[in-house]
């Protein structure tokens, strides 16, 4: 039986896999970059479909609204161009791909044998704000605060890596 | 309420918002072209229609009729885009203001808000946040330094000032308990005393209401945070290449983003459609509507107002403002407020 | 009403085209995407799972990941700019000085 | 337990002082660093001194819980402490002499770059001091046991720059750890056969065993080993050889450590495991004569030193040798009673030695004073009552209690006529030197140079080595006469017994050896008659040789020739060990250690490990291509195979 919902998941669906496939053929950075964003703004749509809500509106809002903006900002600053083509590792050329494509093929088939006819009905768990926020800081406290100190950390480096390096101090020249 | 009425309610809805936004959009540029002038001790425009009031209009022919540029050495898929990004998620976030209670007609209850989406907040957000990239992509794709360097200035500000903004809005949410726009709204009921409304603004907020204005501002690239466009020193920033209906887009699109920001204002922290209600019944269905537009109205005012007096900030102000001022006195705020509830 | 196995499907394909850009890219940046892609693969397998299963901390671990994501891209991309700073390059096979 | 005295407080008084002054010390002025100094250990000491008012309030022994520590199968230490009359004599005399040497210190450390450290150690040592004195079992009384050592090492070494000062350091630790080493065999002994550390479940368990009359029994064998730890740390024949060197630290260390607190933590470690000692007869026979020998070896060598701190430091090891004999005939409360008046009196001549040092200008060679009478009077008045104290001269305090243990050593059933003798000429000897300590230093004439051009570089006392001695300031002074006043009635307490009723609860045998007491009184009397006779021998003897015929003394030495050499080097023992084990250790670990089994075996296995590791990697590094996307192709494969065998696993499932 065909519902509304799987229409949904399989428009979704076909979305982000041709974002995912786009992001492989286009050889521009910002073209992979925008298939990037529609490949996250189609699963924050199966995200509401699966009725997390929060979930979805956080993937759009920081996935694609931040940390998406930030590679387009580099690519922008670095004014990445064209890919290169170089010579590359064969290697990954004849076995990386096929072996990708039977790998993800006997997965499907795994999955499909085996979990059969168990389905997601829409909205069952409602990812509620509220929910989802008691759980993070009870259940999920510690884990929380260690990612944020994470992301402080993250935030340091970043501002060290990335800032100007200080230029060598002058070598004192020894008269000989 | 039969499906088939649901679907042409949300569509009579949609047609009727869409048209006083468009109208409002065309209107508020002709406000503030109005507003600056007498500021400046000019008229503004005067020639089409009396007080200058058919001048939008000749502006949108004017628009259309131009000729559509294309310069060369642009990213051409892009640079067509990016407009189209700019304008329609613009126009997106109105689809979830409320912007007064439910009228009944016929029997029917009948919300007046194209969608009452429970996470209503967030979306906005979200599509606020995807906003960024028209502008961003304009920037680049133009193929121009100085729309490069206007892109790359209103993706980092926009990126900045975001946080503060959420920041100053999760006072307000902490306060309401809800992330549905019309909770928020009727959580402000009332009054204190008697005669002191119950509006977020005077309930705490005050500083909240701050950091949310000033975020707001660089968000939608205003003066004084308008460094992408910053005519004086990078021509006209990211839509420096682009003419006649693609840069009317652009236009559409600040104006649009001024009018959210101002609706998002009125709903969070000046209580949303309310204020007095007197007269009939009739009377008393309509004035909600009408003090949600005089708020509205009022903000938007502010906005000029800033315009016409204050300079432009430079880069370096504009980020240190944002992260070393705005966004620690916004989780102060939210600090503030969370202990204030708990307690 | 829809199975499971669909979405552990699209997250595994989606997760697949990560590790395929991962692989056959050049441009560093790109690469960094498709790492961003495979996360999403996994935070979809999460959510579904989370559905499945009506256990909301599966919905709770993608805001593990998407802040790990996020603090990797931070600090990737800074990385990125300092590699371009001193390489003048983004091809990564043009990196190579790590070798014998 | 009926009210709680907050015992733990006074051990970690002193430990916040340390860590203040440790960690902020340097940064701070002198008078904030000996203010935290003195506040901290003068708490400790007001703390001491409210629980001895409290004291008659609350059950005996009191007990304190403090915090887990090791609970293991059915072993269990904990920090838990332990109140007696036996520890509270400890309490008061660690915290009292320890308070008066810090305010001392103050001015004999003033000039002292590195002041805040030597206030740190100092608090640290009065901390590790009282943990063992408090401690409730053996193992946490080790940690305050080796805490005092290091405390010690520290402060030997203070002068660390100066190689004599370093090495005495070391010499002092190297030493301990042979006594601790047979130590801790007594305790893991202990633990075996008892399963517990615990005073009290020790003592309840060996208390119904019967005396071990013949050979080395199990309680013997303990009594032995503790025995040798004691020898350690209380500086006894043969491993008295650290506490001379030991003098190389600063004067008022060597009052409060190595004269009056710490060397004595052996002596009362015997006390404290007297149940043991009490059933083992040849353990008690060992300490009597280790005790009584070191007595009168140590006063011998005393005669001999001109180094105003050696011949104190002698004198130190000779007195704990009385209190060992003390423990040794099961006197344990004279012992204990002994180990009290030494620490004024002992911390007295130390604290006025140092006095006459920073007088002379760091000058500590007595050939080199004399006269200093009229330049320093008080120093000179209150080492006079020191003196008179040591040589056990009525009515100062050092003849109470050693007339006590002469007494004990003559009447008690484990002593006997022989230790008695040996007790007499000991005090013989002693008055004999510390009268000539006395008159070399401050009679005769001045011998110092006005300007001295050497020997007290370390000590900053430059300044003052110009000119005329000089009287010590204020905060040097006010100790030495509070030491002086205990030093004259400190022995009081010890007048019909009381101090042995006192101690009658922790050792038992007070009152038993109080009824054959007065019986024997006249005996006592007429022994008491000798020892102080034999004290004024000392000091008419001293008295000519060194003030109305200065020239015997050398007369004297010529004609006795060898034997005063070998006096004179110390009966060259540490020769002797240097000879017997340094030497050989020390050849040993070359040969064997270092170059057969550190070069050969250790050394040539990593280099082997690294070659093969350098051969192997010529190989394999071609594998590093340089070429990240080869890297990610080996990390895809990798995890490829990884989920292939998952799937496997799952589907074979």
């Amino acid at each position: 039986m065909i519902s509304v919902h799987l229409i949904l998941f399989l428009a979704f669906g076909a979305v982000a896999l041709a974002g995912a496939v786009n992001l492989l053929a286009q050889t521009h950075p910002i073209n992979s970059a925008l298939s990037l964003i529609a490949v996250m703004a189609a699963l924050a749509g199966e995200y509401l479909l699966l009725g997390a809500e929060f979930v979805a509106a956080v993937q759009v809002i920081v996935y694609a609204g931040a940390i998406m903006v930030l590679f387009v900002f580099v690519i922008m600053l670095l004014n990445a161009g064209i890919e290169d083509r170089t010579k590359g590792s064969r290697v990954a050329v004849l076995f990386g791909i096929p072996g990708m494509l039977l790998g993800s093929l006997l997965v499907a088939w795994v999955l499909l044998r085996h979990s059969g006819t168990e389905a997601v009905a829409v909205g069952a768990l409602p990812g509620a704000p509220k929910t989802i926020g008691m759980l993070l800081f009870h259940e999920f406290l510690l884990p929380f605060e260690i990612t944020s100190i994470l992301i402080l950390i993250a935030i340091m480096g970043a501002v060290v890596l990335a800032s100007k390096p200080p230029t060598a101090p002058p070598v004192e020249k020894v008269s000989d | 309420m039969p499906i088939w009425l649901y679907i042409l309610t949300s569509v009579i809805k949609s047609a009727i918002v869409l048209g006083v936004l468009l109208t409002a959009v065309a209107y508020t540029v002709w406000l503030e072209r109005k507003v600056v002038g007498h500021m400046q001790n000019r008229w503004g425009p005067t020639r089409v229609g009396p007080f200058g009031l058919l001048q939008p209009a000749a502006d949108g022919l004017k628009f259309l009729f131009k000729e559509d540029l294309t310069p060369p050495h642009v990213y051409k898929p892009l640079f067509l885009a990016a407009p189209l990004i700019a304008v329609i998620f613009a126009l997106t976030s109105i689809a979830v203001i409320p912007f007064g209670n439910s009228i009944t007609i016929g029997g029917y209850s009948i919300p007046l808000q194209i969608t009452d989406v429970n996470t209503g907040l967030l979306l906005i957000l979200g599509v606020t946040s995807i906003g960024v990239y028209g502008v961003a992509l304009a920037g680049w794709s133009s193929n121009n330094k100085y729309s490069l360097l206007g892109g790359l200035r209103a993706s980092a500000q926009m990126v900045s000032y975001e946080i503060s903004l959420g920041l100053s809005l999760v006072g307000v949410l902490i306060m309401s308990g809800s992330f549905s726009l019309r909770d928020i709204v009727n959580a402000q009921a009332g009054h204190f005393w008697g005669f002191i409304p119950r509006w977020n603004i005077f309930h705490g907020q005050i500083i909240g209401f701050f950091c949310y204005l000033m975020a707001a501002y660089a968000e939608t690239n205003r003066i004084p945070f308008d460094l992408p466009e910053a005519e004086t020193e990078l021509v006209a920033g990211y839509h420096t290449e682009y003419s006649a209906m693609k840069f009317a887009m652009f236009f559409m699109a600040e104006y649009a983003n001024m009018i959210t920001v101002a609706c998002l204002a009125t709903l969070l922290f000046l209580g949303g459609w309310h204020g007095p209600l007197f007269g009939p019944a009739i009377l008393q269905a309509i004035l909600p509507v009408f003090w949600f537009g005089v708020k509205i109205f009022a903000f938007l005012f502010l906005y000029i107002w800033v315009r016409g007096t204050l300079p432009r900030f430079r880069y370096d102000q504009l980020m240190a403002f944002g992260w070393k001022f705005l966004l620690p006195l916004s989780l102060m705020n939210l600090v503030a407020t969370a202990i204030a509830v708990a307690w | 009403m829809v199975p499971l196995s669909y979405y552990l499907v699209l997250s595994g394909i989606l997760f697949a085209c990560g590790v395929a850009g991962f692989l056959i890219k050049r441009n560093i940046i790109t690469i960094f995407m498709s790492i961003e892609l495979m996360l999403n693969g996994v935070n979809l397998s999460f959510v579904a799972f989370a559905a499945h299963w009506h256990a909301l901390a599966g919905q709770v671990f993608v805001f593990f990941v998407m802040v790990v994501a996020a603090a990797e891209a931070a600090v990737g991309l800074a990385i990125i700019i300092a590699v371009y700073r001193t390489r003048e390059t983004l091809n990564v096979d043009q990196v190579n000085l790590l070798k014998l | 337990m009926t009210s709680s005295l907050n015992l733990w407080l006074i051990p970690v008084l002193p430990l916040a002082g340390a860590a203040i002054n440790g960690f902020l010390g340097k940064k701070s002025s002198r008078t904030a660093v000996s203010t935290i100094g003195l506040v901290f250990s003068g708490a400790a000491f007001a703390w001491a001194l409210l629980v001895a008012w409290r004291f008659s309030s609350v059950a005996l022994p009191y007990q304190e819980y403090v915090a887990h520590w090791i609970r293991s199968g059915n072993f269990s230490a904990d920090f838990a402490l332990y109140l007696d009359q036996l520890s509270l004599v400890m309490l008061l005399v660690v915290t009292g002499v320890g308070f008066l040497i810090h305010i001392y210190s103050i001015g004999y450390m003033w000039d002292d770059p590195s002041y805040y450290r030597f206030f740190s150690y100092l608090n640290l040592f009065m901390f590790f001091m009282l943990t063992l004195v408090l401690a409730n079992n053996y193992l946490l009384m080790f940690i305050g046991w080796e805490g005092v050592g290091l405390a010690s090492y520290l402060l030997i070494g203070f002068w660390f720059s100066k190689d004599s000062a370093a090495s005495a350091g070391k010499k002092a630790f190297i030493v301990n750890r042979i006594g601790d080493f047979g130590f801790l065999i007594g305790l893991f002994l202990l633990i075996q056969h008892f399963h517990s550390l615990n005073f009290t479940q020790v003592f309840n368990q060996v208390q119904p065993l019967a005396p071990e009359t013949s050979g080395a029994g199990l309680l013997t064998t303990i009594g032995i080993l503790l025995m040798v730890g004691a020898c350690g740390k209380s500086a006894q024949i043969p491993l008295y050889v650290w506490l001379p060197d030991a003098m190389e630290g600063p004067t008022p260390v060597s009052a409060l450590i190595h004269a009056a607190t710490m060397v004595t933590a052996g002596v009362y470690m015997v006390a404290r495991s007297h149940v043991i000692f009490e059933r083992a007869p040849g353990a008690l026979m060992v300490v009597a004569i280790i005790g009584t020998l070191t007595a009168l070896f140590a006063a011998t060598i005393g005669i001999t030193q001109t180094d105003i701190k050696k011949v104190l430091a002698y004198s130190t090891v000779s007195q704990l040798g009385y209190m060992f004999m003390a423990c040794g005939v099961g006197a344990f409360s004279a012992g204990i009673f002994h180990l009290m008046t030494h620490a004024f009196f002992k911390g007295l001549l130390f604290l006025a030695a140092g006095s006459v040092i920073h007088a002379v200008g760091g000058e500590q060679d007595m050939r080199k004073m004399g006269g200093l009478r009229s330049y320093i009077p008080w120093t000179f008045l209150t080492m006079g009552i020191a003196t008179l104290a040591i040589s056990g001269i009525p009515p100062f305090a050092g003849f109470w209690s050693k007339d006590e243990i002469l007494w004990k050593a003559y009447s008690s059933e484990h002593g006997g006529l022989v230790f008695w003798l040996i007790g007499v000429i000991t005090a013989f000897i002693t008055s004999f030197y510390m009268f000539r300590l006395l008159f070399m230093t401050f009679f005769g004439d001045y011998h110092g140079a006005k300007v001295d051009e050497h020997g007290h570089g370390r000590h900053s006392h430059d300044a003052h080595g110009h000119g005329e001695p000089h009287e010590s300031p204020m905060v040097m002074l006010v100790p030495l006469m509070i030491l002086a006043l205990l030093s004259v009635i400190g022995g009081l307490v010890g007048i019909g017994d009381r101090f042995d009723h006192f101690l009658a609860p922790v050792f038992g045998s007070g009152a038993a050896e109080a009824a054959g007491e007065a019986a024997s009184s006249t005996t006592e009397y007429l022994l008491m008659a000798v020892s102080v006779t034999v004290a004024g021998l000392g000091f008419i003897l001293a008295y000519i040789l060194y003030v109305s015929k200065p020239y015997l003394p050398q007369k004297i030495a010529d004609s006795l020739g060898g034997f005063y050499d070998t006096v004179l080097n110390k009966y060259y023992v540490d020769e002797l060990y240097a000879r017997l084990f340094v030497k050989p250790l020390i050849d040993a670990s070359t040969r064997i250690l270092w170059q057969g089994i550190d070069r050969k075996v250790i050394d040539d296995s990593v280099n082997d490990a690294a070659d093969g590791a350098r051969h192997v990697s010529d190989e394999v590094r071609h594998m590093q291509s340089g070429n990240l996307r080869s890297y990610a192709g080996w990390i895809a494969a990798g995890s490829a195979v990884m989920i292939a065998y998952m799937i496997w696993l799952g589907v074979g499932r």
